[in-house]
């Protein structure tokens, strides 16, 4: 089963990609250990994901911790802490 | 009610919609954020959200606060995509028979907005342009709402 | 800026007005006091002020709120005479670079207003009319902002 | 030189009187005096400010407690606590 991931804001123009679906490997798990599988995707990950404790996730349009369990999400979102309103 | 849009809102016709035919309102609060021009510097300002998100979230929180106070109604309306100085950015209305709860739910509605509603500002300008870092008073803003729950806990 | 009429305001015309061809101004805050029709009992509301009086107070009170907080523009429009249920019967709008002193500021003039300056609400309905009596609750509210400049100096 | 009186809502109402130019006598020094002796005027007087605690005064368009000289005071109003807003 393929998940979306979405990237926002600067999180987005680093990878150079909005929105992709990605078979995610069986060893990730949580939050966090996504993101150490993402920076290994190319130096442009690794860029974008290099502050990771900035970065913050959303999992089915809700917020969650880098420790949160994947499950069976079907979007995961990453972007910089929000400047809205 | 919340809404997502790139167009202008306009406050007199948003708040006389929410009042219509109701004789029970005694207070109202409308807040309108605009875009500030900083020292001259900012000729744009480019609002990116996450769609879907942004409404989930904003539903959230305009139930809850319509669960810790005693409202009438309550609108949320807050604009995405290109802006200028002194363009809406968003309006917050709340309606309430008193004061008090129309105000303490409006300011609510706003810190939440502003830490939870998937929402990010880039600014451009002469010396190109920038994302807008998240203000730490923002967080510290949304944070005294939990104290004040757990106090009346 | 303060007004006492007896013709109804027109909130939107108001805060167009108030942020005419400045760019420094982030948020502005409005707040309407309405008629509300307590049990449906009340069929009218008549104002009555001290001519004169009222625009000293009100001017003093928005003075004082400028003194406190760093506005960019303020107003305070009091209707007075004959109103019905859902009527307004005032505005407050403060404008300022951030939320916080305008919030804090449209609270202020509310809470000072329905404490200084000089008007009385007379309802009547099925039962007759009455004077309305005055809240403590409010004069409590006027005091809190004593309190927070004692504790500022 | 005469002074002017006004009185508002229900002490207008229970005086009968919106306005009048009166003679202060000399050994009115204080609201509070002021007061009592607007009491001996007549019946309708000394009913408005019966309860004269929960009348408020204003001197020239500005609050004033009852122990507050009269000075040279033009205009002298009596009203019931404020409810406006």
């Amino acid at each position: 089963m393929s998940t979306r991931l979405l990237y926002f804001a600067w999180v987005k123009e680093k990878t150079g990609i909005a929105a992709e679906e990605v078979e995610l490997p069986r060893d990730v798990t949580t939050v966090a250990e996504l993101i150490v599988w993402l920076k290994t995707r190319g130096p442009e990950f690794a860029h974008a994901f290099a502050r990771s404790d900035v970065i913050r996730a959303a999992i089915d349009w809700t917020h969650v911790r880098h420790d949160t369990r994947i499950g069976a999400a079907r979007e995961i979102a990453f972007f910089p802490p929000i400047t809205g309103g | 009610m919340i809404r997502v849009q790139q167009e202008d809102f306009d406050i007199g016709t948003e708040v006389a919609r929410l009042r219509t035919g109701r004789s029970d309102i005694g207070a109202i609060v409308a807040f309108v954020g605009v875009v500030r021009n900083r020292a001259g510097a900012v000729e744009e300002m480019t609002l990116e959200h996450y769609p879907g998100m942004t409404e989930a979230e904003l539903q959230r929180i305009e139930a809850e606060a319509s669960s810790r106070w005693p409202l009438q109604a309550s609108l949320i309306v807050h604009r995405y995509g290109k802006l200028r100085p002194n363009d809406n950015i968003m309006l917050v209305v709340t309606a309430s028979e008193h004061r008090e709860a129309a105000f303490r739910a409006a300011e609510f509605l706003i810190d939440y907005l502003k830490t939870r509603a998937p929402f990010w500002k880039c600014e451009s300008g002469r010396q190109g342009s920038r994302w807008v870092e998240a203000d730490v008073r923002d967080d510290a803003s949304t944070a005294r709402w939990d104290d004040a729950k757990d106090a009346a806990e």
